[in-house]
């Protein structure tokens, strides 16, 4: 599916809710589907500091597809990440250069990645176009 | 007067707003409290018929207008029971007020070698201002430490005040654990010992009585933000003899008496320190944010606010698995705590869809978070304006979110 | 849209003031400015719905805020167009932004024997504050003069800039003559040179289009009671390159990324340079002024000044034994002068019994005073809300006191 | 006349006047009746400074009397000043060491001594009495 895809699959997902707290448990159901960053791995380097959650963020390119991992000592922020991930993950570079983020809006979450709100997420999506470019030039040199 | 809560709360046009799914629950007053109808108001009247600059003016609204703002600084002085209306400077908060401090009284008083004294529970605008003033002067910065209620060792205090300790910069109450710092003492020990002392009075002087007098402190700060009044106004209290000592701290109009280029004579008390266009609006707010505060009455207000907290702090901490942070018998109206495998931001977050608006993080106490080896609290500080229904709102609040994350 | 005046006179509800016989007529625009309806509402209605603290919250409240705050550093940003968010800084006003610069940009920039370059018609402002860092760090003040018609003698201007002078404070256009300087040319000057520009804007952004890009200045200081907007809120815009080499001025919450007692991190800009709880409901007033000016259009403003000031110099001028101070071609709508053997203080008084507001003194420029060798003027500054019926009565006025005195 | 004689004489002259404009110029005509200063004595010392109007003020003892001669740049800062030393002008120092200055509220010149205008005037009803105090000691002695 392409990125469009799943967002409107995410947006289509959350409409049937209209209790945040039922929304909330959702999202905190997803964050057991983050593929998780190892221990060893969740060093200063992958962690992208906010001021009110940490997140941690791990990338590899295999087969010229980025696979990422991630967590977050923070369950709903985890939950987002879920969401990201299932986006963002196992794509080509190329794919995740430009893309238009929309779903988040969409189903109301967009508090969680303005940029006054510190808890990493909106440096997370950055981040995530950051390796995307990368390793694009990686694979054309 | 009768303490009418419901009659208060309509003084309180914010407190009607409904959120996601009802009625707002405030319980962030440390961060910033809410204004009463007298205040908006008068801002409003004062922006539509009497705007203009202060102190130069030979018109009537500038009269006018320079009135109020010396009206307020008498009623600042009155309220905290200063000596004279030279005494009390107007800043844009607390922050600017001990930088203030930091920056004249350092430039005068503090060399190389001196030391200042701090403690672990300070905000952390009572620590960075030290920092740097100790790191241009090479001066020591040094801390009195907490014991696990959250209250300081002042056992230590009679080591830690040594004949090179210049200034004692200690919170009156701390935001993040509620405790009220015994002052009075702290102040006479640091007067034995010959140095001085600022009171951060940014939790203080909205809950209790403040006699600046009384207590001897040659320093107290507070902002008006945090005392129903606007935001951008503050106050800094200093004996005037300390004051006239200091050079100024920032150079402009109005702190001057006499301006060439090669010669400046500063202007006396209290225009010494406030050079540029105050924000005179803001002062006239101010004064009416105290007089609300007044009218209820300080003792009331105390009063009211204990016995809620009381309220509050044995409701929540009989939820399981709940630890309270900050226990001291001498406690204000904040309760930080967290739910046992929560995390803080996790319970904001959904107190906030609960329409519960609660502080989660470090409240710019890192060095407290530091001693208890946690990165964060949820804090809820209480005002006379908040209820035991709204305790009870929160305790439900809390219990859900268990359930959520359970 | 049209410049209707009329309708430009309802958006402010103190234009209709009745003082002690008639209609308040506000020619002390330079002082301060009047606030229009959408100003003076918008505060009232954050302060009723939307009062929370900025950028640590969790709670709805707090983040409505903190979007409105930060949305104000964007239309900021935009009016000057800067080129990112991060280049605007909330300050208290001119005064501080000012004072910051001297402090930040003095410490890391400004070495013994080194030099700063103002000039003879600065606001004391931007005198004191380089003063005082003259002294702190051994530098030397230097200063453009001024000719006759109160413009800066700009031929010296080669001379004065050396390989010594690291940076060069100039005002946009002068609060007591109106002269409008050449500051493009200025700063291009300078930076040949290798010195930094500091632009004093506090009686520039009001009145034309400022483009910090395409004057290409290092700083430009304004403050929000002087565009429409409230107390207690200005900008500081600077590069951000320097900012990022600048040490804070003040120490707090807010400007941190982490604190310890022994070692603190700053934030990024623009945080680093805001310390402790800024005045956010001044930030969405200051807002929603530059919105209504940018509705009128600044151009038209200036248009409607320009012409009401040609009108205005032109009457006065006209009356027997009035002596006007700044003639530059390049003027803004200040109108400075004097009324021969009659003192300012004197024709001030007068004319405030006749509603009309004008400022005496020596506007906080006493060198300009000092070359022109007078202890004062009567200074009428007009705002695109006066109009030339107001002029008249000014006229009148200025005819009234030569009556009286004469 | 008592002090309070000669002030309830200055409000019941100035009854008779309802426009601000003729109160001015009546206060314009008195100022020629300030008993003025030599140009000499107009030094540093018998100055009193305000942001706005400058006022000298200088005092000798005749007689076991305070005689005060005073001048100021602007006019109706000297018609008040007028005002001032017709009230206080050629008594005992024990007279002026505590009064109660009423006339100028009641003739609507209130805003002239506020410690806000920096006009020299409330400096220098303070300096009479310092005048008086010291004179007074002297006498004493
Ligand atoms: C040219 C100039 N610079 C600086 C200032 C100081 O501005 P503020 O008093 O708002 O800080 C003023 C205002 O009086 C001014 O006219
Ligand atoms: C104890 C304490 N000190 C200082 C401050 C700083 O106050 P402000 O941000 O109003 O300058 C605060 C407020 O956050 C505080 O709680």
């Amino acid at each position: 599916m392409t990125i469009n895809e799943i967002q409107d699959q995410i947006i289509e997902e959350f409409s049937i809710f209209d209790d945040w707290l039922d929304k909330y448990n959702y999202i905190i159901e997803l964050a057991e589907d983050v593929p998780v960053i190892e221990e060893e791995h969740k060093t200063d380097v992958n962690l992208i500091s906010g001021c009110q959650s940490k997140v941690w963020l791990n990338a590899e390119l295999v087969d010229g597809k980025i696979h990422f991992k991630a967590d977050s000592n923070a369950i709903i922020t985890k939950g987002i990440i879920a969401l990201l991930l299932r986006v963002f993950n196992n794509r080509e570079p190329k794919e995740l250069i430009d893309f238009d983020l929309y779903f988040i809006d969409k189903i109301g979450l967009e508090q969680n990645l303005s940029p006054t709100r510190a808890n990493g997420l909106l440096s997370m999506v950055k981040q995530i176009k950051l390796y995307a470019i990368a390793y694009n030039s990686k694979l054309n040199n | 007067m009768d303490f009418d809560i419901n009659k208060i709360r309509e003084d309180f046009p914010i407190l009607k707003q409904n959120l996601y799914s009802g009625q707002l629950v405030y319980f962030d007053n440390g961060a910033t409290t809410q204004k009463p109808n007298s205040v908006i108001n008068i801002i409003n009247e004062y922006y539509s018929k009497y705007n203009s600059n202060i102190h130069r003016g030979v018109h009537y609204l500038s009269e006018k207008m320079t009135q109020a703002y010396e009206t307020a600084r008498k009623t600042v002085k009155t309220f905290i029971n200063a000596n004279s209306d030279t005494e009390i400077i107007f800043t844009s908060g607390t922050t600017e007020s001990i930088n203030l401090v930091a920056f004249s009284f350092g430039e005068i008083f503090i060399n190389e070698g001196d030391e200042i004294l701090i403690s672990e529970m300070e905000h952390h605008s009572n620590i960075v201002p030290w920092q740097m003033l100790c790191e241009r002067k090479k001066a020591k910065l040094k801390v009195i430490k907490l014991n696990h209620f959250g209250e300081l060792l002042l056992g230590e205090l009679d080591e830690l005040l040594t004949d090179k300790t210049k200034l004692v910069a200690i919170t009156h109450v701390s935001n993040t654990l509620g405790t009220i710092n015994p002052i009075k003492d702290i102040i006479k020990k640091a007067h034995a010992k010959g140095a001085y002392v600022l009171i951060d009075g940014a939790q203080g002087i909205q809950h209790q009585k403040v006699d600046v007098k009384d207590l001897d402190c040659d320093f107290y700060a507070f902002s008006g933000h945090k005392i129903y009044g606007p935001t951008g106004i503050g106050i800094l209290y200093g004996k005037e003899e300390l004051l006239n000592k200091m050079p100024p701290y920032k150079g402009g109009g109005d702190m001057i008496k006499s301006v060439t280029i090669e010669k400046t004579v500063y202007n006396e008390l209290p225009f010494k320190f406030e050079a540029g266009t105050s924000n005179f609006v803001g002062a006239v707010g101010l004064d009416h944010a105290i007089r609300y505060v007044q009218n209820i009455g300080i003792d009331k207000i105390a009063e009211y606010e204990s016995d809620l907290a009381t309220y509050a702090t044995d409701a929540i901490s009989r939820i399981e698995g709940v630890k309270i942070f900050g226990q001291s018998p001498n406690k204000s109206s904040i309760i930080s705590f967290n739910i046992e495998n929560i995390h803080h931001f996790d319970a904001g977050m959904v107190l906030d869809k609960m329409n519960i608006a609660v502080r989660t993080g470090t409240h710019c106490t890192e060095p407290i978070m530091k001693f208890f080896g946690i990165d964060g609290t949820i804090r809820a500080s209480l005002s006379f304006y908040n209820t035991k229904q709204e305790v009870d709102k929160l305790v439900e609040g809390i219990k859900k979110v268990k359930e959520l994350f359970g």
